[in-house]
């Protein structure tokens, strides 16, 4: 079996080496390449779990002194779980991409970076140490940067793969330092080893959390994440559902070990303000990628603040209260079930896309429910599934999240289900504009549907978003990661379920009433004041940053840059040499000629020989 | 009335070779330049014509010999130089040979 | 008497060695030169140096000052004629002047040797020139062979620097 | 004087241990008796006869290397033969040869007697071949001035030239100065060491060993201090160590320039042969003077030298200045042989060839260049060379790299050497100045370069013509080819002569 | 045959020497061009021999393929001793690899002159094979000098904008820092007492009578100030930009990617193990230098360039500033990342260059903000030099991200400060290098760039280019992937050395 799981990491990369040497004109045998690799990683993967074996393998990668890397697969149920996602949804997405990019020139390029983006996330997700989870994790930020930028004649495209790349560098440099302090605190990075033997620090899993941030789009960097819609849908669903940004979270899970309580505040409060950050924000755009994305930042902040709530007290089987890591199983839960609708959701947006000629303006869209019917019927799923509609997949591990924070924090409880409010707010407006009504383009008024390849997926992925809530339906190989899943009883699970059922009412209706089908924002129209507010903090992030790169860091380097060329180089330097060349013009002009001005000289260095020879001078 | 000492005589010596270095210092007329340089040498002549009387070795003697030779050979090229570039540029003044500078 | 003379001698010899210095004129220098050194020749009389005085007058007053005075009359130059002295070399002159005199004074506060005993006077001319030869042609035979070989060299010189350019034997 | 001593004074006078300066005498004097004999279409091939004259000689020395009269005493005490003394016998023949090739070249440009300038030459060398191995002040004053006054005639030797007549007398009226300096020297030295109330006081006290003992035992004579200084000082005239360098660049620019190569090379080689002698040997016991007087010397002499030559356009002043800066280095070398530095006499020597052979590359170079006005070589008269005359132009780079010792070439090594020498003698902040003055000196040697290799020759309307360069010829091609070859090889592989010069 | 299996070494230094020498000798164009090829490839073939032999040949005082020729100055303790361990054989290969990239791409290059063009770069070639495979202290420091010369040569006739300027500039600054290493090391020599330069018998005499502290201390001030500015450690660094944006780019690439690691190449294989108590006392100053200077400011100033091989250069001058922190973090694992950043490093700025002037030759200009979208015209181009900046920011996967890895956990050991300031130098150098990348051929195309496209339609990379491209990334793909290909022998290299007895 371990064979089997080397494959699995292997054999994307072999795909995108294949399609990087050998396969850059040829388009259409690329794409195949790297279906044909996701095919086969998605079956091994589902292989693997299933089998039910758990083992761990590493060997040795690099040794100086007694420091060394090794490469090492930890195969265990987390593992196996995170997978058959990324395999799964990944195969999904890469189907999709078969339809959707066929007409793209660059083809070759776009599913040899999907190979390189599936070989760094599988690597991640087999990780069985921290430094291997770093090389891979850079490495997704570099895949991100390859696909986010594919169109990169772009300037917002290329802008957006660098702001990508940075953000995560910026994560990741806590990530490294924690790493690095961990390897010197614990002497391993192993994630077993560290399991069984480490030191009780803060500092180190708050470092980790860093990447956790940078990758998983969480406050202050979650301002890469939006701008990444600049990259082919396909890839969003990539990015957002199955790998990258679910990547933090999983580190997470992976690290659980190291958790202090202290850093799990941290990370719970990160994740809560991230989550009603972003579904604040959420409700102001009109791209239709883009509200997918807030959503995306706010269902992250669900996650992390579920992974951050901690652990619940619990009866192990000899009657003992022992704490659960409920926190990692409500995370992964979601983590799982979010994977599911939204790379339905994005793969939805991307069919509308597709359909309306790469119209991504809701406000121009509408209707489009008649002239897309599948397309229609599988977003309608998803968006039900994100926003909670009870029985289908995201109620289930949002209910699972509620019912954590309600035990463990009451204001997080408080401030998720209001964020609950407005996911179901913005996805309905969302729904509404993008389906319903009249449309309001000639785009919109064109549509239709997709070939098999662009609506196949969305059917699997509709089947999922159904039943990936269903904890009984997995198989038994799960349980590590389903038996942490926190559940509600008795009293606490009829507040829960009442409050979903509240909050899921209350949004739905709020944006089913508020929002009319027409040219413009009706919350632009009917409250400006609110709309223009919450604008301006959607954009804060961004002027913040910009305003700090433009004018502080930016003028920082020319003025560093300025000084080295007028001090260090010029004054210093330049000056130096000037003066000796000074002195050289004067030695020079010391030769007058005179042959009596010479004399002078002789004199000069009889006297100064004088005054040794008297002892007067001496050194 | 100075003693006739040795150190008297390796003064006087001395005095002579300073003003031999004091008129190469001050005067701009090349021959007259020429003649404190053999004033010098006379100076150092004397100088060991004394040390040879008082040291009781005569060496000293014989090396002036070679000084008077050596300083015949001297002045004859030297004036000679001066003659031909005294054709070529009209001058012997010191500050006037100055083409050869900076 | 015989400080006496030292003393005449060596008054004078200095006094016409300032002369040379401080003469305008390149003719009375070079007087002067010739009268200092007939005053170098009797001090050599005075420390028993016959000869050498005699080759000093013989070769220096004899051949090197007439042979200036012939170039000075040759050249007839007319003394340093100047505008006047510009203040820096003035004042550079008297620096100097001031520094060769302090120099010379702490030489002669230092240079105080022991007094040798002084042994006998050399009996005769004679016997000092035979002397001498005997030196000149055994332990100094070297350097008399290459005083041979300067002389002629400077003679060479003498005549390569002065002699009429003769066209014909040395065209390039 | 009785009969027995003079016929013992007589015999120690053994010829025999003089034979390559008899043969450059012989020779000298042939070239005058073939110049009266000969008729005068012949005139022209007479200075090739010393041309071979000297390589006869050359060849002789090397076959009687080992000479039976090395490390032994002749003439009555007046030299002294040691295995220094045939180094700088090779080495002054070698220059000779090579002034003679170059005289070839720069003396068929003008009208002006030559057989004359091979006979001075071959006197001065014979005359310097003594002077390296005097051993006493008599015979080290004798040969100097005989140095000295051949140099004044050779410098002033193209007399239609005004400005070599000048230099000619700047020579001369700052050598008569320096030797009157020298002399005065030697004086109180003789009177102080032969005084009778002195311990260890001797008969023949300008002998160098006497003189040696004598200052053993008076350690602290202030007559013997001042006598040492002028000395000193008389010396670095010859070798132009600051700040008696003054009268360089106005010499070097004037002389003609086979003359400036001797000068620069053959002179100051002796006067640094004469004052390792007199600094390690003679003055060994007056080290607290002569040190710190050799190390000021040394270290001004560097600075100096690379400063005034950065901004020098002439490149015979340039050359000039940068041979101030290698007197200061070898200085540096005399300094840590005066200390007591195990391998500074070889380094100083090893030095010295290094010298020799690029300085001799460069000057080569110069002589091709020169125009009619022979101290009118300016630097924009190199632009462009490398694409008129490669061949002149490489060697011109190896000579300068050698010269500012950069590897792989000789100079690199000899400074090498030197450096390491100083170093053991905890010549410290000597080195740190000298460190930075190799840096300096870069500045100008890379200018030179720059201005044959990358400027090109568009030559400017306005300004004079660039002086017609000569076409290399056979003999002077040779020599410059194994110049260059020598300089290269000589950085790689130092061999037998490594052994010979540095570790004896 | 024997002759030449038992001559290895010397003949991959030999080889290309020898054609220089041809070529000065005046060996016809049409010659010279094609022996060229060969005398590049020598090294590189030779260089790969011994890497892949390096196990198995028998090592003698911790060095393989040892072999001695005596150059005269026996008794100083000078001769040309050749040999391998594990810090010179990766050094050495890059040497090979690299030098075998900018050949190819010289004599493809159809540079004016290209005859005494290839013959300094040839002399490059064997000197920096010299540096490397010099077990004697001073040919180690005599074969840099070799090849510095050229360098300065090259700039100064091949040059772009402001050469006359840059050539003595940079000719000033490395001979100044040379001098002071040359006396660093003569300090060495004579202050051991052991009278050699051969860094065998050094290291055994050392061990056996260690150095005082304090002068140790001195020699290391010494050593540290000379190479720190051949390595343009802050705030000596200023020849660097200013030199490779006006060096041709063989010359760039060579002095660059394989020269410049002279300097840290001799502290970690000479001035460590003889000297470890003086880099001790240095280590903090040093280190602050680097991360203030080098890393943080210098990160920041590239970031301000807005000409391309400028940037090129301060980047090459920041990424020295993680070498010498390895230094300063010393132990094993520090200076073994040093090893391993420079060979990555060597291979990815060498790259740079090339792709820099590549991009030159398509846009007539270096000024980035009149680029821009070039990667629509020459997509592989694009990739190769997207590929090369990611290498050089240290994205795992390629050679750097070992080096700055193993550099960042060795000095936390040393400072965590200074660790997290060197850490955020990862981050300026993704800025800066995505900047640049993006601004070169990312975005809607310039002006400027329609302009140049209009007369002279741009071609996708050469061939000529390719493959030494091809060349440089091959071997930073392979350490990436494959690290203990390097960090075998230079774990066992770096480890103490059980000692021998001196002869």
């Amino acid at each position: 079996m371990p064979q089997h799981a080397v494959l699995v990491l292997v054999l994307p990369l072999i795909s995108a080496a294949v399609i990087a040497l050998f396969l850059r004109r040829a388009g259409a045998v690329a794409a195949t390449v790297s279906v044909l690799a996701a095919t086969a990683i998605a079956t091994i993967a589902v292989i693997l779990a299933l089998h039910g074996e758990r083992f761990e393998r590493s060997f040795e990668w690099l040794r100086l002194g007694g420091f060394s890397v090794s490469l090492g697969i930890k195969f265990d149920d987390l593992a196996a779980l995170m997978l058959c996602v990324v395999g799964v949804v990944g195969l999904c997405i890469h189907v999709f991409s078969l339809g959707y990019m066929r007409d793209d020139a660059a083809r070759a390029r776009y599913f040899g970076g999907l190979s390189i983006f599936m070989f760094s996330m599988i690597g991640i997700v087999l990780a069985d140490n921290l430094f291997m989870m770093f090389i891979f994790w850079e490495l997704v930020g570099f895949s991100s940067y390859v696909l986010i930028g594919h169109w990169h004649e772009k300037q917002s495209a290329s802008d957006a793969a660098k702001k990508a790349f940075i953000a995560n560098r910026v994560g990741d440099f806590g990530f490294l330092l924690g790493i690095v302090m961990c390897y010197w605190s614990n002497g391993t990075v192993n994630l077993t080893a560290l399991g069984s033997q480490h030191v009780y620090s803060t500092l180190i899993p708050l470092l980790l959390f860093c990447g956790a941030v940078g990758k998983s789009a969480q406050l202050p960097l979650q301002v890469w994440l939006p701008d990444a819609m600049e990259g082919p849908t396909p890839v969003s669903a990539l990015i957002h559902a199955a790998t990258m940004v679910a990547a933090g979270v999983y580190m997470l899970c992976r690290i659980h070990v190291l958790m202090v309580p202290e850093a799990l505040n941290v990370i719970m409060w990160t994740g809560t303000v991230t989550a009603l950050y972003a579904a604040l924000c959420a409700i102001t755009q009109n791209d239709i990628k883009k509200v997918l994305a807030y959503s995306t930042l706010s269902q992250l902040g669900y996650m992390v603040a579920a992974f951050g709530l901690g652990s619940l007290p619990q009866l192990d089987e000899r009657g003992r209260m022992v704490a659960m890591a409920a926190g990692v199983g409500a995370a992964m839960f979601h983590l799982t079930t979010h994977a599911c609708f939204k790379a339905l959701l994005f793969l939805g947006s991307g069919s509308v896309i597709h359909g309306c000629h790469h119209e991504q303006d809701i406000f121009k869209m509408g209707g489009l429910a008649k002239r897309m019917p599948l397309t229609f019927v599988t977003f309608t799923i998803g968006v039900a599934a994100i926003i909670g509609l009870p029985f289908l997949a995201g109620f289930f591990s949002k209910d699972a999240i509620l019912f954590l924070a309600f035990a463990n924090n009451k204001a997080v409880f408080a401030v998720l289900a209001f964020t609950a409010v407005l996911t179901a707010l913005y996805m309905i407006r969302l729904w509404k504009l993008t389906f319903l009504g009249t449309a309001r383009s000639d785009h919109a008024a064109h549509a239709h549907e997709g070939g098999l390849t662009l609506t196949s997926p969305l059917v699997v992925l509709a089947a999922f978003s159904i039943l990936a809530g269903y904890t009984g339906i997995y198989p038994k190989v799960f349980s590590g990661v389903f038996e942490l899943i926190p559940e509600a009883h008795g009293s606490a699970h009829t507040i829960i379920f009442a409050t979903s059922l509240a909050v899921l009412v209350i949004g739905v209706a709020t944006g089913y009433l508020l929002y009319a089908s027409g040219p413009a924002d009706s919350l632009a129209q009917k409250s400006p004041g609110l709309f223009g507010g919450l604008v301006a903090l959607k954009n804060s992030f961004d002027v913040a940053y910009n305003y700090y790169v433009a004018k502080i860091q930016q003028r920082f380097a020319m003025l560093l840059n300025f000084l080295e060329q007028i001090f260090l180089a010029g004054l210093i330097i330049r000056g130096l040499a000037g003066v000796v060349g000074l002195f050289g013009l004067g030695a020079r002009a010391l030769h007058t000629g005179n042959l009596n001005a010479y004399v002078y000289w002789f004199l000069f260095g009889v006297v100064v020989l004088w005054g040794f020879a008297t002892g007067a001078l001496a050194f | 009335m100075i003693h006739a000492t040795l150190h008297a005589y390796v003064a006087l010596s001395a005095a002579l070779f300073a003003i031999g270095l004091l008129g190469v210092l001050i005067r701009r007329n090349t021959l007259v330049v020429f003649m404190c340089l053999e004033l010098m040498l006379v100076a150092s002549t004397l100088g060991l014509v004394a040390f040879s009387r008082f040291n009781g070795t005569d060496d000293g003697n014989v090396f002036v010999f070679f000084i008077l030779t050596v300083a015949a050979a001297e002045v004859a090229v030297g004036l000679a130089i001066i003659v031909a570039l005294f054709r070529k540029r009209q001058t012997i003044q010191v500050d006037e040979l100055n083409t050869l500078k900076h | 008497m015989a400080q006496f003379l030292f003393n005449l001698f060596a008054a004078f010899t200095l006094v016409c060695a300032l002369g040379v210095v401080v003469n305008k004129n390149a003719v009375n220098a070079a007087m002067c030169l010739l009268l200092a050194l007939v005053g170098v020749a009797g001090l050599f009389v005075a420390l028993n140096a016959y000869l050498l005085a005699f080759l000093l007058l013989l070769v220096y007053a004899g051949a090197v000052v007439a042979l200036f005075l012939f170039i000075i009359m040759l050249l007839d130059t007319k003394g340093e004629q100047r505008p006047g002295l510009k203040h820096a070399s003035l004042v550079a002159r008297l620096f100097a002047a001031a520094l060769v005199g302090a120099g010379l004074l702490s030489f002669f506060a230092r240079s105080r040797l022991p007094e040798p005993a002084l042994g006998p006077a050399s009996a005769a001319v004679g016997a000092e020139l035979k002397l001498y030869a005997y030196q000149l042609f055994t332990t100094y035979l070297l350097p008399v062979q290459v005083i041979g070989f300067l002389l002629l060299a400077a003679m060479l010189g003498v005549i390569v620097i002065s002699k009429k350019l003769d066209a014909a034997e040395d065209a390039p | 004087m009785n009969l027995e001593a003079v016929k013992l004074a007589a015999a120690n006078n053994s010829w025999g241990a003089l034979f390559p300066e008899l043969m450059l005498a012989c020779i000298a004097l042939a070239l005058l008796v073939f110049e009266v004999v000969l008729p005068r279409k012949q005139h022209r091939y007479i200075p090739d006869l010393a041309i071979i004259g000297v390589a006869f000689t050359l060849l002789g020395l090397f076959l009687n290397f080992d000479s039976a009269s090395l490390d032994s005493e002749t003439f009555n005490g007046l030299l002294h033969h040691d295995h220094a003394g045939q180094v700088m016998r090779v080495f002054f023949l070698l220059s000779a040869l090579l002034v003679c090739v170059l005289a070839r070249v720069s003396l068929a440009k003008r009208a002006v007697p030559r057989v004359e300038f091979s006979h001075l030459v071959l006197v001065i060398t014979a005359a310097m071949m003594l002077l390296a191995q005097s051993s006493h002040f008599v015979m080290l004053f004798v040969t100097l001035e005989t140095v000295t006054i051949g140099f004044y005639i050779l410098v002033s030797y193209f007399r239609t030239s005004a400005a070599s007549l000048e230099a000619g007398l700047k020579y001369l009226v700052m050598g008569a100065l320096s030797s009157g300096l020298l002399l005065f020297g030697i004086v109180l030295l003789y009177g102080a060491a032969g005084n009778p109330a002195l311990p260890m006081h001797s008969a023949n006290a300008m002998h160098y060993r006497d003189l040696a003992a004598f200052l053993a035992a008076n350690p602290h004579n202030f007559v013997a201090s001042v006598g040492i200084v002028l000395v000193l000082a008389g010396v670095a005239f010859k070798i132009g160590a600051f700040p008696f360098q003054i009268w360089i660049p106005d010499v070097y620019q004037g002389a003609p320039t086979p003359v400036t190569a001797f000068l620069a090379v053959a002179s100051k080689a002796a006067g640094f042969a004469v004052l390792l002698v007199l600094a390690r040997d003679v003055f060994a016991s007056y080290a607290w003077l002569v040190i710190p007087v050799l190390t000021l010397m040394a270290g001004a002499t560097i600075l100096f030298g690379n400063i005034a030559a950065l901004t020098q356009h002439n490149v015979k002043r340039l050359i000039g200045l940068s041979g101030v800066s290698h007197a200061g280095f070898l200085l540096l070398g005399v300094v840590a042989a005066a200390s007591g530095a195990a391998m500074a006499t070889g380094a100083v020597y090893f030095y010295l060839f290094a010298y020799l052979i690029a300085s001799f590359a460069v000057f080569g170079v110069m002589t091709h260049l020169a125009g009619a006005d022979d101290s009118d070589q300016e630097l924009e008269h190199y632009a462009g060379l490398a694409k008129d005359n490669p061949f002149l132009a490489a060697v011109l780079a190896v000579g300068l790299g050698s010269l500012a010792g950069i590897p792989p070439l000789a100079g690199f090594m000899g400074k090498l050497f030197v450096f390491i020498a100083a170093f053991q003698a905890g010549a410290r902040w000597l080195l740190a100045l000298a460190a930075a003055g190799v840096a300096i000196s870069i500045y100008y040697y890379f200018g030179w370069l720059k201005a044959a290799f990358f400027e090109s020759l568009a030559p400017s309307p306005d300004g004079p013509a660039r002086p017609e360069r000569t076409p290399v010829g056979f003999a002077a091609g040779l020599a410059l080819s194994v110049l260059a070859l020598g300089s290269i090889l000589l950085g790689f592989y130092q061999g037998p002569l490594g052994q010979w010069l540095t570790l004896k | 045959m024997s002759l030449i299996f038992d001559n290895y070494l010397l003949l991959a230094i030999a080889a290309p020497l020898a054609l220089a020498l041809a070529i000065a000798l005046g060996l016809p164009k049409r010659w010279s061009v094609r022996l060229s090829y060969i005398a590049f490839a020598i090294p590189l073939l030779i260089a790969l021999h011994c890497w892949w032999r390096f196990a198995d040949a028998g090592q003698r005082d911790g060095y393989a393929f040892l072999a001695t020729y005596h150059t005269g100055l026996g008794g100083l303790g000078i001769g040309l001793k050749l040999g391998l361990n594990g810090i010179s054989l990766p050094l050495f290969v890059l040497a090979g690899v690299v030098g075998f990239a900018a050949g190819l791409y010289a004599i493809q290059s159809q540079a004016e002159r290209l005859k005494i063009y290839l013959m300094l770069l040839l002399i490059m070639q064997g000197g920096l094979m010299g540096v490397f495979a010099s077990v004697d202290i001073f040919f180690f420091y005599f074969f840099h000098e070799l090849a510095l010369i050229p360098t300065f040569i090259m700039v100064g006739v091949w040059g772009g904008r402001d050469r006359n300027y840059a050539a003595m500039k940079l000719t000033i600054y490395l001979t100044a820092g040379a001098m002071i290493s040359l006396l660093g090391l003569i300090a060495l020599y004579v202050k051991s007492g052991a009278h050699t330069f051969d860094f065998v018998a050094l290291r055994a005499y050392l061990a056996a009578h260690p150095l005082a502290e304090t002068v140790q201390g001195n020699i290391a001030g010494l050593l540290l100030l000379g190479l720190g500015i051949l390595v343009s450690l802050w705030p000596m660094h200023t020849w660097a930009p200013l030199g490779y944006g006006a060096a041709p780019s063989s010359a760039a690439m060579l002095h660059a990617g394989v020269l410049k690691k002279f300097g840290l190449y001799g502290l970690v294989q000479i001035a460590l193990p003889l000297l470890p108590a003086g880099l001790v006392h240095w280590s903090h100053p040093l280190a602050w230098f680097a991360v203030i200077g080098n890393v943080l400011i210098v990160g920041l100033i590239t970031m301000a360039q807005r000409d391309l091989k400028q940037m090129i250069g301060y980047s090459s001058v920041m990424h020295m500033g993680y070498a010498f922190l390895g230094i300063a973090a010393g132990g094993i694992i520090g200076p073994g990342g040093v090893v391993l950043l420079m060979v990555a490093h060597g291979l990815s700025v060498a790259l740079l260059f090339l792709l820099a002037t590549a991009v030159h030759h398509r846009t007539h200009t270096f000024a980035m903000d009149e680029m821009g979208g070039l990667a629509q015209k020459a997509p592989v181009l694009a990739a190769f030099f997207v590929a090369a900046t990611f290498a050089s920011i240290g994205l795992p996967g390629f050679a750097n991200f070992w080096g700055e890895l193993a550099i960042f956990v060795a000095l936390w050991k040393f400072s965590p400060v200074i660790t997290a300031l060197a850490v955020a130098g990862v981050v300026i150098s993704a800025i800066y290098g995505l900047r640049a990348a993006a601004r070169v051929f990312f975005g809607p195309s310039t002006a400027h760039f329609d302009g140049v496209a209009a007369r002279h339609p741009p071609v996708d990379l050469r061939w000529s280019e390719k493959i030494p491209a091809l060349v440089l990334l091959a071997v930073l793909f392979f350490i990436g992937f494959w690290p203990k290909s390097v960090t075998v022998p230079l774990d066992a290299a770096l480890a103490p050395v059980p000692l021998v007895a001196a002869k």
